[in-house]
């Protein structure tokens, strides 16, 4: 009992440490720096430390310090109570979403057997999509709140967005799960041991709906609508100054992450490297290590090997970020109801009649 | 504790109310704590500038320069404009304001969030340049406090990046007594 | 350690039930009753029905209830005294007697039917997406295919009033 | 018809004297019709994301090993510690040009006060000797300053020109932007280049 507590403890401190300690201030500095390398520029260089400036990575602790200090503001009309919850309700699935991604395979280790994952839930990642539609209320609450025109229109355009992509999404997600045959995502990715069972090359349509939904859901760039700098001022966070602000941000970073990981772990070969097994992993490390070295060993390369893939996938969603435009509002919906929508259906279909069959 | 602020009822928490009223950190002036953590708090701010563009005429076209790739304003930390003034720090005046325009900036000088800055981007922020007639604002600084003043039709991408040094000079040197600034001191126009 | 969630859970649910039942600003109710919504899935969680418990998060609070507060802030409708204030009294009267009325008949039925067994014995997969999906396809079929056809027969519905368009030429 | 403009011809009746198959303007397909491929979608955000991701890559590859001796991809100037030389038809600054004595070439003849469009140049008049005009004050407010090269072109004298500065003029005040003579003159030599080019210029037009 005790030691499971310990056990779960620890993986939640990790993924926790992980997501809001590294990825999210770290993540504030790809995005700069990543751009401006992109556009043949330098980026964020100058903030330092004792004359030492980490190729502009103060640059995020100044932001941070910065927004932490600025004035806290709330309008004078605003509903008080849903203006302060809204951020938290924003920030709260993005980080709970992780609880169920596996991170690395099953162990043995001093006679414990250690599943790395917070939750091996049996209703895997539904539970995802039951959090994303929760995430939902955070941008309509910040946008009904701040009784600014921007914000409530920002907030509709928002929830109508999320809601129509969720369809889509959850629609390109159950091709995998018929071919995987599980919603566990420690099956899914322990089904994808064999490099070419990865989930890429069984369902690459899926992987292309689910990519564009799940960047619409996170509404960042081609589909940020509900926040158009050029139409609706910042959209739903019109009206929040300071950490508040920041809320709303960390949210779509962290989401980011989570759209990563669950990409990795269904159609990416999750914590896996490509013709390499866990088991051969253990019997390599084992010849010098002992049994319980072997699975440490072994357990640090899969979290590696995720996170590494993890960050290809950030990487991918900021390149996408910094070379698409906006589309309009009418395009965004058309495109979920008429293109996305259908064709999932149809790759559901063939899915299902190719298993049927086979 | 509230400041009436036009129609806005502005909260202040880690400011500490009224300049007038800051007693006790008027005392403890010189204080180690504070001063150290003042300065680390002029440092974030002096590296991390959101801008608030209020761009209004050509000067805009210098100020897109500055910010692009070859003079890169991101180089000094402020590159991110937001353009709701709630989450601005710095709020570049670049260009003309008319008779007409000034209760917009007025309005949107006192929507921002404290603290604040105001840079005066180009002659006709600074001084109304060579439209010299009645129908056009002879320097924002009639209007809303300023803080660094950057001459020229339009200025070289050199002469904001100068401005922007001396703001970060400035801010550097600022004391927590100096917020909050307020409102406009033309509230109505 | 369980017992305790459950009963927070309990709380939780009553309470802001009964918020969204008292309170006059619609969309104060409406959150209200996400909550309520969100306790209950904690609920069917803790009767091992993970399933149904995700089901009601995605459908009831991620889909229906934001549709409601769409409508709610689009109409942008006002805190407003009811117009049936004057009638209040017999309105509670009319209110308790219908309420009472159901007790007695649920007692009655309860006791037809008789109390849930106590711990009861559930094996291994019950609850899990598996077992549910085999018999929502097997022995609740027909149920299941006229529930959709009734969601069908509204959605038709929602389609026609949705296109109805002004035509001029017959005015 | 004939088939040139004549020079009594105004410059926009032109299209008179030109061949109609001149003047044929290329069609523009505003809208264009997508192939399937393009309509895909997918296959273009590739396309875009090849061109942007392969700009990442070598500006990644540039900062982590930099090219010896070849120019750098990344052009950004760093501006405080790196300074671009201007060419010397560029406006900066006006400056008036000082004798070699020091003394101001200027006479305060109050040509440029004149026109300036400005009134940024406000001159106070004096006499050294009975004839000899100076200027007691000379302030060129450059908050008002347009930078466009007026005063260089009437001053009778050379003696205020557009020199190449551009640095130091952000000002905390506004009345820092008020520059007097001292703040003005420069020796003669260090506006040399300029000089040259003024009058190359103003030659042309014969004045």
């Amino acid at each position: 009992m005790l030691a499971d507590l310990i056990e779960s403890l620890a993986k939640i401190v990790f993924i926790f440490t992980v997501n809001v300690g590294v990825f999210a201030p770290i993540l504030g500095w790809v995005e700069r720096k990543q751009s401006a390398v992109m556009q043949d520029r330098i980026g964020a260089n100058r903030a330092d430390i004792l004359g030492f400036t980490a190729i502009g990575l103060f640059h995020s602790l100044a932001d941070a310090v910065k927004l932490l200090t600025k004035e806290d503001f709330v309008p004078a009309n605003a509903n008080k109570f849903f203006h302060t919850l809204a951020p938290f309700i924003a920030l709260v699935p993005a980080i709970s979403a992780f609880a169920i991604i596996p991170f690395g395979g099953r162990y043995e280790l001093f006679g414990r057997e250690i599943n790395l994952v917070i939750a091996d839930l049996d209703v895997g990642i539904l539970y995802v999509f039951a959090l994303a539609g929760l995430a939902t209320y955070g941008t309509v609450l910040a946008g009904w709140s701040s009784r600014s025109n921007w914000s409530l229109l920002g907030g509709l355009r928002a929830s109508a967005q999320m809601l129509s992509y969720e369809v889509a999404m959850g629609l390109s997600i159950i091709g995998i799960i018929i071919v995987y045959g599980s919603l566990r995502l420690t099956d899914i990715g322990a089904a994808q041991e064999n490099f070419f069972r990865w989930g890429i090359f069984l369902q690459p349509v899926g992987f292309i709906i689910y990519m564009t939904c799940a960047i619409a859901e996170n509404k960042r760039i081609p589909f940020d609508i509900p926040e158009a700098e050029s139409e609706l001022v910042a959209g739903y966070f019109t009206e929040y100054s300071g950490m508040k602000f920041v809320m709303f941000w960390m949210a779509e970073f962290l989401e980011m992450v989570t759209i990563s990981a669950i990409v990795t772990t269904l159609f990416f070969g999750a914590w896996h490297i490509p013709f390499v097994t866990d088991a051969m992993l253990l019997s390599w490390f084992s010849g010098f290590a002992g049994p319980n070295g072997a699975a440490a060993l072994a357990m640090a390369v899969n979290i590696a090997v995720f996170f590494a893939k993890v960050s290809f996938f950030i990487w991918l969603q900021m390149t996408i970020r910094w070379t698409l435009p906006r589309f309009r509002y009418d395009q965004v919906m058309r495109m979920c109801w008429k293109m996305l929508l259908p064709l999932s259906l149809i790759n559901l279909s063939i899915t299902g009649l190719v298993v049927l069959l086979l | 504790m509230g400041l009436k602020l036009s129609r806005w009822t502005v909260t202040r928490n880690l400011m500490g109310g009224k300049a007038e009223d800051a007693g006790p950190e008027r005392l403890l002036d010189g204080s180690v704590i504070l001063t150290r953590l003042e300065a680390a708090v002029n440092w974030a701010r002096k590296y991390s500038f959101f801008l608030y563009p209020f761009v209004t005429a050509c000067c805009g076209m210098e100020f897109m320069s500055v910010a692009g790739p070859r003079y890169d304003l991101d180089r000094f930390g402020a590159a991110l404009p937001r353009f709701s003034p709630r989450q601005a720090d710095l709020l570049m005046v670049v260009g003309t304001i008319s008779h007409k325009q000034a209760p917009i900036l007025v309005k949107v000088y006192n929507q921002m969030a404290e603290p604040k800055w105001v840079f005066a981007f180009g002659v006709c922020a600074v001084s109304g340049g060579f439209y010299d007639n009645y129908s056009v604002v002879q320097g924002i600084d009639t209007l809303i406090p300023v803080d660094i003043y950057v001459p020229g039709c339009p200025p070289r991408p050199e002469m904001v990046l100068d401005g922007l040094l001396l703001l970060q000079q400035k801010v550097k040197q600022e004391r927590w007594t100096d917020w909050p600034r307020g409102e406009a001191p033309v509230s109505r126009c | 350690m369980e017992l305790l969630i459950f009963y927070a859970f309990c709380v939780g649910a009553v309470v802001s039930a009964l918020l969204m039942v008292t309170t006059k600003r619609p969309v104060r109710a409406a959150m209200s009753l996400v909550a309520t919504m969100s306790f209950l899935a904690g609920l069917y969680a803790l009767l091992n029905a993970h399933l149904i418990a995700v089901l009601q998060l995605i459908v009831y609070a991620g889909a229906i209830m934001v549709l409601f507060l769409f409508v709610i802030m689009l109409l942008n409708i006002e805190e407003k005294e009811g117009k049936l204030a004057k009638n209040v009294f017999f309105i509670q009267l009319a209110g308790t007697v219908v309420v009472g009325i159901l007790m007695v008949a649920m007692v009655v039925v309860m006791n037809k039917i008789g109390a849930p067994v106590a711990g009861a014995a559930v094996d291994e997969t019950f609850g899990t997406t598996k077992a549910v999906g085999w018999m929502l396809f097997t022995k609740y079929l027909l149920p299941f295919e006229i529930a959709s056809v009734l969601l069908l027969a509204a959605i038709v519905g929602a389609v026609i009033l949705a296109k109805r368009r002004i035509d001029n030429s017959k005015a | 018809m004939s088939t040139t403009t004549g020079l009594g011809q105004s410059p926009y009746s032109v299209q008179v004297g030109v061949p109609a198959a001149v003047l044929k303007a290329k069609k523009v397909r505003r809208r264009l019709d997508l192939t399937l491929w393009e309509k895909l979608y997918v296959a273009e955000i590739v396309r875009g994301l090849v061109i942007t991701s392969k700009h990442f890559f070598i500006n990644m590859l540039g900062f982590i090993f930099p090219p010896a001796g070849k120019k750098r991809k990344v052009f950004t100037v760093y501006y405080p510690e790196e300074k671009l030389t201007l060419p010397s038809a560029y406006r900066g600054r006006p400056v008036l040009v000082a004798h070699a004595d020091g003394s101001e070439k200027c006479v305060a003849c109050g040509l440029c006060e004149k026109m300036c469009p400005a009134h940024a140049i406000s001159i106070v008049a004096a006499e050294k000797a009975p004839g000899e005009r100076y200027p007691a004050r000379y302030t060129l407010d450059l908050g008002r300053c347009v930078y466009c090269g007026y005063c260089e072109e009437v001053c009778p004298k050379e003696a205020i020109v557009m020199s190449d500065e551009y640095q130091g003029l952000a000002q905390g005040d506004r009345n820092l932007l008020r520059f007097q003579k001292e703040q003005l003159l420069r020796p003669e030599g260090k506006v040399k280049t300029r000089l040259y080019f003024v009058r190359r210029i103003y030659s042309k037009w014969n004045y």
